[in-house]
């Protein structure tokens, strides 16, 4: 396999890239959950109908 | 007087009255290209190879300047509320500004660049050429320069971040800007044909910018 | 445009893609796994280039899709402007931070498939340069974003731009391919070669279907972020304010303020 | 005072508005009409959306449900003033400088007399070359009623208009109001405080 080093750092940087987008997202979603709970918990005279987006 | 006029002499006077800015951005022309060869070192050829370039770019910088007082003005003091309420037609509104900004920020520095040619060992050929292109291609920087003012009234640090949004934008009128004035002074290379290119972006330009600028300046106070 | 709307609740959203969103996680790695030993294993070396034509495998479909994110918030922004569609917005903040991410692996992507070629870690070629525009684009959308704190405000000012960006990318890369041939040094290899053979071309299919899987297992995921952020954002308002004002009827003559409302 | 020609007929009425910002709901179902010769008050405490409402109407907000309409003789867009707390006056300027672009902007007289006679009326005369940075609050709400006076239209829209005026200042404002009206004029006014002509109809906002 020529030129390994260039194809390592290539396929390693982008699993890399991925990996931290998966992570991030998933760690976001979780956070936001979290504090929407501790704020639901704290404050019930959210309106009926839902929030809007 | 029309109020589309009435609005460039507020856009033009407001810009050189104290504080205005224009003065800021024709010193920080002057500073910027003086600068220059510090950095790159005092060789006349290489200066003259790049001295187009450099003048260029630094119009496309001192241009960036007063972005943030085009529209950040009339957000703060209810004067953009009093346009839309008068019922003038916004493109024409962000028309106005653009030619003011134009008028008063980018014009000073076009009639410069050729004085500042000179210490950049351009010939007379390639003077010529430089503020030809920069007379030509300046206006398409002022009105994308107002798109970017547009979208960031009312947003601290709002001039900044209108150059970061613009310079992407203008990288077009600078390439056919540089390539035209490389065409005149070069004999192989083409002159006419980046030049048209570049004068077709600036009315181009000046389409757009007043459209997207003023739903930007209308949506941003919703 | 019904089903559309019908989709543009966002608990209907959250419900939906909550189911959706394992299934195309699961077939997107599948893809890319079958994509990648592919890729680096079965497919032949390129006669010239050697073993390094592998990058192409990660360079051709980053790049593609720094481009087709870009497309999908010009869509949301149409959503967002013309049609006021409620998960435009969500969508297309959702999708730029994943726009920026692939469009830098394409820049490093394809400045370490360059090197070798060029001795050079970066060379200005035509499409490689594009692609740094776009980043620098994509990178003032979300500096644009930031800069509003109240995410309604900035949604349209923000499609706006992305419209604005989106009428300049063909702009850019014509100006950018003319550029680039003025400046030819004669040595540039083309990047992706005369036809590319049957060999390659399908381990590069694969991979592309497999990063477009990716791309939408993320924004999925990035939009549910995004509405669990904004419900958080508006529970915490609600909490903070007064309930909502309701017009009583007034205490004289003939305006007809509506009968009082409970918060319905 | 030169006696205004009358407006024509106007009617502006609004149908079950509502408006919300930052996803906060500021008021819903609310629903009113207004004829020429009348005046309509928006009262209610602070952050009831008084102003929301003003900017709504003024098609400066888009209200989440209903819609304002306005059927006037002229053109619906040069039909409406506002006079709210950005008072628009560019302190690099002087104050006739400031009210000629507002002249020219709004269609009404831009010659120094018009403006002068327009200034003399609520009382600042004197302070027509003053730099606009010169003037305190009050005065620079009378600019911005000189504005009205200069560029004559049949709806006034007023935001808090009584804010920063003394007595003699509301005096004028009084005059004023009540001179609009009988011209055939609307007003739709927003303010807390007791305002110097009785309105026609009230609007409560909780």
């Amino acid at each position: 396999m020529s030129h390994l080093p260039y194809i390592v750092a290539a396929y390693g940087a982008t699993a890399l890239v991925i990996g931290a987008l998966i992570v991030w997202v998933s760690a976001d979603t979780r956070a936001q959950k979290r504090r929407l709970q501790e704020l639901e918990k704290a404050g019930p005279r959210r309106q009926a109908r839902g929030t809007a987006a | 007087m029309s109020a589309f006029a009435a609005l460039i002499v507020q856009t033009v006077a407001a810009s050189i009255r104290a504080g205005g800015g224009a003065l800021t951005g024709l010193l920080f022309f002057l500073t910027v290209v003086s600068v220059i060869p510090f950095g790159v070192g005092p060789d006349l050829n290489l200066l003259a190879r790049i001295g187009p370039a450099v003048l260029w770019i630094g119009v496309l910088l001192s241009m960036l300047l007063g972005l943030d007082r085009l529209f950040g003005q009339d957000r703060e003091d209810g004067g953009l509320e009093l346009v839309i309420v008068s019922g003038e037609s916004m493109p024409l509104f962000v028309l106005a500004r653009a030619c003011g900004y134009w008028l008063a920020h980018g014009l000073p520095i076009v009639l410069a660049a050729p004085v500042l040619g000179l210490i950049l060992n351009l010939s007379p050929l390639a003077l010529g050429a430089v503020t030809l292109t920069l007379l030509a291609g300046s206006p398409a920087l002022a009105m994308i320069g107002a798109v970017g003012g547009a979208l960031t009234a009312g947003l601290a640090r709002g001039g900044m971040l209108a150059a970061i949004l613009v310079l992407p934008l203008s990288v077009p009128v600078l390439i056919f800007g540089v390539a035209a004035v490389n065409g005149a002074i070069a004999d192989p290379d083409p002159f006419l044909a980046p030049f048209l290119i570049m004068c077709a972006f600036t009315l181009f330009s000046a389409v757009l910018a007043p459209i997207a600028g003023a739903a930007a300046l209308r949506l941003g106070l919703d | 445009m019904g089903v559309v709307s019908s989709l543009a609740n966002p608990t209907r959203f959250l419900s939906w893609s909550s189911r959706l969103l394992p299934i195309v996680s699961v077939l997107a790695a599948l893809t890319l796994a079958v994509g990648v030993y592919w890729s680096l294993f079965v497919a032949p070396p390129d006669y010239q280039q050697g073993d390094s034509v592998r990058i192409m495998f990660i360079h051709v479909p980053a790049a593609y899709l720094a481009m087709f994110c870009y497309v999908v918030m010009a869509a949301a922004a149409l959503g967002t402007l013309v049609w006021r569609h409620p998960l435009a917005d969500v969508s297309a903040r959702a999708a730029a931070p994943i726009g920026a991410a692939f469009t830098f692996l394409a820049l490093f992507t394809g400045s370490v498939w360059g090197k070798p070629m060029w001795g050079a870690w970066w060379v200005w070629d035509a499409r490689l340069t594009s692609v740094l525009v776009l980043f620098i684009m994509y990178l003032g959308l979300i500096a644009l974003w930031r800069a509003f704190d109240d995410p309604s405000r900035g949604a349209k000012v923000a499609a706006i731009l992305i419209l604005v960006g989106f009428i300049n990318i063909p702009v850019i890369k014509f100006s950018v391919d003319w550029w680039n041939t003025l400046h030819q040094p004669a040595s540039i290899v083309r990047m992706d070669g005369p036809t590319i053979d049957p060999s390659m071309l399908w381990p590069l299919l694969v991979m592309i279907a497999g990063y477009t899987l990716t791309f939408i297992a993320l924004h999925l995921a990035a939009m549910r972020a995004e509405i669990y952020r904004r419900r958080a954002r508006t529970t915490e308002m609600l909490i903070a304010a007064r309930p909502a004002s309701t017009a009583v009827r007034p205490t004289e003559a003939a305006a007809t303020g509506a009968p009082p409302h409970t918060a319905h | 005072m030169p006696l205004e020609d009358a407006f024509p007929p106007v009617r502006l009425a609004a149908d079950d508005l509502a408006c919300e910002r930052g996803g906060r709901p500021i008021f819903h179902g609310l629903s009113f009409s207004l004829a020429g010769g009348e005046m309509l008050a928006v009262v209610g405490p602070n952050g009831a959306g008084k102003s929301s409402l003003l900017r709504v109407v003024a098609g400066l907000l888009s209200p989440s449900e209903g819609r304002v309409d306005l059927d006037t003789d002229g053109e619906r867009e040069t039909a409406m003033h506002l006079l709210a707390y950005g008072d628009g006056l560019r302190n690099v300027f002087t104050v006739k400088e400031n009210l000629r672009l507002w002249s020219r902007l709004y269609g009404g007289a831009a010659d120094d007399d018009a403006m002068h006679e327009a200034l003399e009326e609520v009382g600042l005369g004197h302070a027509m070359h003053l730099a606009a940075r010169a003037l305190s609050t009050g005065q620079r709400r009378r600019a911005g009623l000189a504005r009205l006076i200069l560029s004559p239209r049949p709806i006034w829209l007023l935001d808090e208009p009584t804010s920063g005026l003394d007595k003699d200042g509301e005096a004028i404002l009084g005059r004023m109001m009540a001179e609009h009206l009988a011209s055939g004029g609307a007003i739709l006014v927003a303010t807390h405080l007791q305002l110097p002509v009785a309105p026609t109809h009230r609007l409560e906002l909780q």
